[in-house]
């Protein structure tokens, strides 16, 4: 059994070989090939959960040894996986929601000419994702970690033709970087404390070092995790992540990578139990993210850029629950499944309705597509449910026990994160409803298609007339089967999870469970969750339900208007980060050229100056010369007189 | 005795001469003879590598003949572990760079007879290698410094006689940029020499041998401290130069800019190796207390180099120009690894060298195809290549990527363990020196973005993609990256044990992790 | 011969007449040397450098140096001066260049090195002044001729033989330095005519020098109508050398001095003349 | 007498010669001084070998005489042909060794 975990690897890294590198003998085929090593994967991830669900829960973790990466005196890194229910769960989900958006985008870019390479993409996605969860110690991740940050670079820029897609590649590549660096600190600071960063001997022996110690890796491990899930201070990528092709954003911004901060820290549980400065500032970076997201989300006119304020948010909630310790990990795993299911039937939905629309994205242009395209409208409405925690659904369930959770966290921080994450939840269902609202009902107020050559965000391949009306149609079926798996998902995975405490008790052994029990009863919390969500619908529905929605945005408050940039935050990087490194690295070139050459170039040019001077006294006359000479020979005899009289 | 070294050193030497002596009608032959010299020069290194035993003595091959007896010079050769791994890359490398500069030495207009100059760049290329190869090999302290100085005579012609073809300011401008960027590396260099000769010739006055065998044998001569730390400063400011170690770094730039894609790899990835490499085999061994005693302005500098470079890198303009500075921020990392003083940095800095070697070759060759086809070396003169020539693209971005160290590719581990092992003595540096992974990243997605993605320009538009030749060079560089990121074991087992020996010479034991320590 | 005789005799002390001559001749060799060097005119120069070599000669003589004393007089005086008054010659005897110092501070420079080095030098011997020395008695008992020989043909065979190899290259080189190889031939009086036509400049023949019947007057130039003297008429290799003698203001005061003459003596048959004149008119 | 007389006399001479080649522009004039100078040495030298009382230094002198010789024969013929090829004996018109 554990020789099958390198194959969960290998499969998809095998796929993005041959499909990179085959050339276009492979772009009939590439796809297929693609897809059908994503579902093996899936396929041994499926057998491995079967031999996992049949051993009793302490022998469940199984690991496997490949070989001795780096082996340097005092410092042992191997390639090593370890496979156990956190990482089951990761690899099902991977896995899984990866196929069908396989499934999916064999049907999405059909008409995209660098289809093979796609496919190539995506497969290094999963490998690096599976690698990133399977490996046994923190430099392995850190492989997967930056692995993925490629493959979503490489995404990002599919087209890279587009200058907004390729600055939008390097931004996401940037921010990440900025994390990864707190992840290599972090593995240094192990290093240096524990002698090893394997996960195991790591997370046991975190009792023999100090607190501060354990705070300033856990800080560094939340530096990294801020950076991969798009969590505030390092959350400005994301949104412009959405330049990639509609699948990626499904895929990689909303249902697996982003959500790799959150294994992190849960992974790293140990750790941040022993450090409760670290576990408070994760549980604020959530809280913070969590209400930025929800208020990016509700300004937002363009649907994935508001989906992804929405993704940002819902990692929030995880990173909030992670942050609460034991009494959240599985939480907030739990809300990471739903949400892959949920989030990515979303984008596929979004997805589909731009297919339909000439790639239109501004939701002020849709409207009353709902008996256009049906089976879009139920699988995104079904997912839309879930997302705002409809009771039942399965965002109900992993929300409501978040929220719960961080009541239960107790203190005045417990009042202040369970009233912040309650909040969360209002804006949740008015941004989403607000998208409903936009995209399937009220009147049409479609738009003839943009002039590509104007307007260059026109993907690719589609063919697009333009000044054509668009004339929505419904996908076709290779699309709209795994949206409905996935609609299927998110309506029942909650309520799977929950009942009887599975996830809890499958999750136990790895991220040792703790009951938390919130001031008040949970019902309470219950009740005012589902209240606060019927509230957020219904202020939406009464902003954009009842009232027609205006094709060009109003000028809207200051707050939306901050929100609609982001809430100012690339201003703020473009200020301070981008002109003020500028100026340093052009003052350097400068300094560079005039200081350090010009020391070395000023003392030739002296030289020169005194030569020429000394020139002067080369008159050319014979007789000058011999006046020297005779000079020198006095001084001469006069030296060694001198000597002999002394 | 065996003479393989000599014979490894002596078979490029041997070969220039030959390919020089070609007639000049005969241009090909004199390709074709350059190839297959360096070709058997990398098989003659290969047996090299295999009769090389890491578990055996520190030095081996040993070979040992009178010089000048006066001065107790001798004729001795030795490699131990880095030399061997270096050696290696040398050898690897030279093939590729003669490959990539198949038609650089061309005349420019075709037909002419009495064209020689494409004889002399291959005979140049070949008598750099014998050099360099000859310096690694060198355990004579003074026999190393005659080459360590002789190579710069053939790099000053190769700089200053050769360039890119249809520079933006004409032939004219061309050359005279091409002569001052050579003379800037002559004086530099020489400068370097000359203070390294004075100290040579103080060692010889405190020691009376030059003999490093001799020295892993009886131990390091008795001087005093004050001496030992001139020295060691006469030796270092050279190897400074030579690495170039900010803020000695000016002539870098200018020599990679001026000269062909080919030849700047050649300083970049096979010359500059001699001064990193001479650190660990002559600083540190001869003036183990010095070096000690240096460590922490030393230490001040390369963080220096490898922020202010890769600062500089990100404000270039010509794609050339960014690639030295990266260079420079490298060196900065190799130097930090050799001068923290633990098995991990020292092994990473070794690891670092041949990795820099590799990627930055790969990186600098594909800048170079690419530059072949534009006929210009301005970021800003390109955009949306990777539209018309993808296969050209996806190398650089690999190539970019190796640079930018991504996990998975060999500069990876090596910048990793450099990292690591200074971090764990010092903690600030190592911290502060992780800055330079973001800006790597910075600077190299820029070049990517600003010349591959994007519309297509008019200028690039119908870019032939890479050809056959091209191809045949970056491939198995592409390849090498990926292995020695995936799999540096066979690499490592050479090194670790000079490393440890090299330890030893200073007396340095690797900090305990602190769990250990407190228990 | 007897001088030599008691020069012979000389051993470890001096007599008081080389003494005497010491003083005498070398007081004149100083002045000589001076004049070498402050003679405005080369010949004088020459001259007075003859005259110290002849006292050199003298002084080897007083010294034991037969031979050197001999060859002195012969080599020196004999031929080297020769030499250089035939140069001279050729250069041009009257040839006397200014003293006049063109480059600034030479001279004080050079006279402050000279006064120094003498300084010096004279200091040098003072500090190494060695009061007893043997004379030459037994060196030159078997003749200081065969004495010379004697060392010359073992000891210094060698430096001989070069010295000889050396005259021989000295002479040649002067040869190849000196002569002129004549490659084309010499051109005839019609060629040269000819040339001069096609060349159109001065057509007439060069006019001829000035004519001042006192003696060969080649050097003179001739006074064209307006009384100035014209260049051409003078010989091109005069002319080089500056050896051109302006007479015209000579020229004119002899002319008035004459009529003078001319005019007492008429003065006399005027008056003569007038009185017979005036008887005649009587 | 004291024959060190005789080697201040040559100083003296020497001297003179010396000062001569240093402020004397006429060529001939100059050589000639050069010749006064060797003249000094050789008597400086002759006297030398009175004092030490054997032939070495009049063998000296006299090699000196021979080179002196030969230098004057080829000087001569130098200042001869400068003096054809550019009509003056004078040293500072050959000043070709100023850039």
């Amino acid at each position: 059994m554990e020789n099958l975990i390198a194959l969960l690897v290998a499969a998809p890294l095998l796929g993005a070989a041959v499909l990179l590198c085959g050339g276009r003998r492979l772009d009939a085929v590439g796809h297929w090939l693609g897809t059908a090593l994503a579902a093996a994967s899936f396929v041994i991830g499926v057998v491995l959960f079967a031999d996992m669900a049949g051993k009793d829960a302490e022998h469940r973790e199984i690991g496997q040894h490949l070989f001795s990466w780096i082996p340097v005196e005092g410092f042992q890194a191997d390639v090593a996986f370890q496979l156990d229910q956190l990482s089951m769960t990761f690899v099902l989900l991977i896995t899984g929601v990866g196929s069908l958006i396989h499934v999916y985008s064999i049907g999405y870019m059909e008409h995209d000419e660098r289809r093979r390479r796609f496919f190539g993409y995506l497969n290094l996605f999963l490998a690096a994702m599976l690698l990133l969860v399977l490996a046994d110690n923190y430099l392995l991740l850190y492989v997967g970690w930056e692995g993925v940050g490629l493959a979503s670079y490489l995404l990002i820029g599919f087209w890279q033709h587009k200058p907004s897609a390729a600055t939008a590649a390097k931004k996401a590549f940037l921010v990440n970087r900025v994390g990864d660096m707190g992840l290599s600190i972090a593995i240094m600071l192990m290093f240096t404390t524990f002698g090893t960063f394997a996960f195991g001997p790591v997370l046991e022996s975190t009792g023999e070092t100090s607190e501060g110690m354990l705070t300033a890796i856990g800080l560094m491990l939340l530096l990294a995790a801020c950076g991969k899930s798009a969590q505030v201070p390092l959350q400005s990528w994301l949104g412009d992540a959405m330049e990639g092709p509609t699948p990626v954003s499904a895929l990689i911004h909303a249902a697996t990578m982003v959500t790799a901060g959150v294994y992190l820290i849960v992974r790293s549980g140990e750790i941040f139990n022993a450090a409760p400065d670290a576990q408070l500032a994760v549980t604020v970076v959530g809280a913070v993210t969590l209400l930025f997201g929800a208020i990016v989300g509700c300004a937002k006119d363009d649907i994935k850029k508001a989906l992804a304020g929405s993704t940002m948010s819902q990692i929030g909630y995880m990173i909030l629950a992670a942050g609460l310790g034991p009494i959240g990990y599985v939480f907030a795993i739990m809300h990471l499944v739903t949400h892959g299911f949920f989030k990515a039937g979303l984008f596929l939905g979004a997805g589909s309705v731009m297919h339909g629309m000439n790639d239109e994205v501004d939701m002020r242009k849709y409207g009353g597509l709902r008996k256009y395209m049906p089976v879009t409208f139920v699988t995104f409405g079904l997912g839309y449910l879930a997302i705002i925690g409809f009771p039942g659904l399965s965002g109900f369930f992993s929300k409501d026990k978040i929220i719960e959770a961080a009541f239960a966290k107790g203190g005045t921080e417990g009042w202040i994160l369970g009233g912040v994450a309650l909040l969360g939840a209002a804006i949740t269902a008015f941004y989403m409803t607000r998208v409903m609202l936009m995209t399937f009902f009220g009147e049409e107020r479609w738009q003839p298609a943009p002039d590509p050559d104007k307007a260059p965000s026109v993907e690719p391949g589609i063919e697009v007339h333009p000044g054509e009306m668009p004339h929505p149609h419904e996908s076709p079926k290779v699309m709209t089967i795994p949206m409905i798996v996935l609609a299927v998902g998110s309506v029942f995975g909650g309520a799977f999870f929950s009942i009887g405490d599975r996830f809890i008790h499958w999750l136990e052994p790895v991220t040792d469970h703790a009951h938390g029990h919130p001031p008040i009863s949970a019902l309470a919390v219950t009740m005012s969750t589902v209240a606060v969500m019927v509230i957020g619908v219904g202020l939406a529905w009464l902003q954009y339900g009842r009232r027609p929605v205006p094709v060009v945005a109003p000028r809207g408050s200051l707050l939306t208007r901050a929100a609609r940039r982001d809430l100012l935050q690339d201003d703020f990087n473009h200020v301070v980060l981008v002109r003020g490194g500028e100026h340093l690295t052009r003052s350097l070139v400068y300094v560079d050229h005039t200081l350090v050459d010009g020391v070395v170039n000023g003392t030739a040019a002296t030289m020169g100056g005194l030569s020429g001077r000394l020139r002067r006294i080369q008159n050319g006359y014979a007789r000058s010369y011999a006046v020297s000479m005779f000079g020198g020979a006095a001084i001469l005899i006069a030296a060694t007189l001198l000597m002999r009289a002394v | 005795m065996s003479f393989l070294l000599t014979a490894t050193a002596a078979l490029p030497a041997l070969g220039a001469i030959a390919t020089a002596a070609v007639p000049a009608a005969k241009r090909n032959a004199a390709k074709w003879l350059a190839l297959i010299v360096s070709l058997a020069t990398l098989v003659l290194a290969a047996i090299v590598l295999v009769r090389f035993d890491p578990g055996g003595d520190r030095y081996q091959l040993t070979e040992s003949h009178a010089w000048i007896k006066d001065f107790g010079v001798r004729y001795e050769l030795g490699v131990d572990g880095i030399a061997v791994a270096l050696i290696a890359l040398t050898a690897l490398l030279i093939p590729f760079i003669i490959l990539a500069g198949w038609h650089d030495a061309d005349p420019l207009e075709t037909g002419n007879k009495r064209w020689r100059p494409t004889q002399g760049f291959f005979a140049l290329i070949l008598a750099v290698e014998a050099m360099v190869i000859i310096s690694f090999e060198a355990t004579d302290v003074f026999l190393f410094y005659i080459f360590f100085e002789a190579m710069l005579i053939p790099m000053y012609f190769l700089i200053g006689g050769f360039g890119d073809r249809a520079h933006e300011h004409g032939e004219e401008a061309a050359s005279t940029q091409r002569s001052y960027a050579a003379v800037k590396f002559l004086l530099y260099n020489l400068a370097g020499g000359l203070i390294m000769l004075a100290a040579v010739i103080g060692f010889y006055v405190v020691a009376g041998h030059f003999s490093l065998q001799t020295i892993a044998e009886n131990g390091v001569p008795e001087m005093a401290t004050s001496t030992e730390r001139w020295l060691f400063l006469g030796f270092f400011f050279a190897f400074a130069v030579k690495a170039p170690l900010w803020p000695l770094h000016t002539w870098l730039p200018n020599a990679m800019q001026e000269s062909t894609a080919p030849v700047a790899v050649l300083i970049t990835a096979v010359v500059d190796k001699v001064g990193t490499f001479a650190m660990l085999r002559f600083c540190l061994q001869l003036f183990p207390e010095a070096s000690k005693w240096a460590t922490p302005a030393i230490l001040v500098l390369a963080l220096i180099s490898i922020i202010y470079g890769a600062l500089l890198a990100v404000g270039q303009r010509d794609m050339k120009r960014l690639v030295a500075y990266a260079s420079i921020s490298h060196f900065g990392f190799i130097i930090m690894g050799i001068f923290a003083m633990t098995s991990q940095g020292q092994s990473g800095a070794t690891l670092y060298m041949v990795n820099h070697g590799i990627s930055t070759a790969a990186l600098m060759l594909v800048a170079g195809f690419l530059i072949s086809r534009r006929g210009s070396r301005l970021i800003a003169d390109y955009g949306g290549v990777q539209k018309v020539a993808p296969v050209l693209a996806g190398t650089f971005l690999i190539g970019g990527l190796a640079t930018l160290s991504l996990p998975g590719l060999a500069p990876f581990v090596s910048e990793f363990l450099v990292l690591v092992g200074t971090f764990a003595r010092y903690p600030v540096i190592g911290i502060i020196a992780t800055l330079g992974i973001v800006l790597a990243a910075l600077y190299t997605l820029v070049l990517y973005q600003r010349t591959m993605t994007g519309p297509v320009k008019a200028e690039v538009e119908g870019m032939p993609d890479l050809r056959v030749r091209e191809l045949v060079v970056v491939a198995p560089l592409v390849v090498l990256l990926i292995f020695l990121g995936v799999y540096p074991k066979p690499v490592t087992d050479i090194v670790n044990p000079a490393v440890k020996q090299t330890l030893s010479d200073v007396q340095k034991q690797d900090p305990k992790p602190e769990v250990e320590a407190a228990k | 011969m007897t001088q030599f005789a008691a020069a012979a005799t000389l051993s470890a002390g001096t007599s008081t007449g080389e003494a005497f001559q010491f003083w005498v001749l070398g007081t004149i060799a100083v002045l000589g040397a001076l004049g070498t060097v402050f003679m405005k005119k080369t010949v004088h120069s020459a001259l007075s450098l003859a005259g110290t070599m002849i006292i050199l000669a003298v002084f080897y003589l007083a010294n034991g140096a037969y031979f050197l004393g001999v060859v002195q007089i012969i080599v020196y005086t004999g031929a080297i001066m020769m030499l250089f008054l035939f140069v001279v010659m050729l250069v041009g005897v009257t040839a006397a260049d200014s003293l006049k110092e063109t480059i600034k501070g030479q001279r004080w420079l050079a006279l402050l090195c000279g006064l120094g080095f003498g300084i010096l030098l004279v200091a040098g011997i003072g500090n190494a002044a060695l009061t007893e020395f043997d004379g030459l008695a037994q060196a030159n008992a078997g003749g200081n001729v065969e004495g010379l020989a004697a060392l010359i043909f073992t000891d210094y065979v060698f430096a001989f033989e070069l010295t000889g190899a050396l005259l021989i290259t000295a002479a040649v080189g002067a040869m190849v330095l000196t002569h002129r190889e004549r490659t084309e031939r010499a051109k005839t009086q019609r060629e040269l005519a000819e040339q001069r036509v096609r060349e159109g400049k001065h057509l007439p023949p060069l006019p001829a020098p000035g004519v001042y019947a006192r003696h060969n007057a080649v050097d003179i130039a001739g006074l064209l109508p307006d009384g100035t003297p014209s260049e051409l008429t003078v010989n091109k290799t005069l002319r080089d050398r500056g050896q051109i003698r302006d007479v015209s203001a000579q020229a004119l005061n002899d002319l008035k001095a004459l009529e003078r003459r001319a005019e007492d003596r008429l003065e006399r048959t005027n008056s003569g003349s007038n009185g017979k004149n005036g008887e005649a008119s009587k | 007498m004291n024959p060190v007389n005789y080697l201040y006399l040559a100083a003296l001479l020497f001297t003179i010669g010396a000062t001569g080649v240093l402020i004397r522009r006429n060529a001939i004039v100059v050589f000639m001084c050069v010749e006064l100078m060797l003249n000094a040495c050789n008597l400086a030298l002759v006297a030398f070998s009175r004092m030490h009382g054997n032939l070495d230094g009049q063998i000296i002198a006299f090699f000196t005489m021979v080179v002196a010789a030969a230098e004057v024969v080829v000087g001569l013929a130098i200042i001869v042909s400068l003096f054809r090829s550019r009509h003056s004996a004078s040293v500072d018109d050959a000043s070709l060794m100023k850039l």
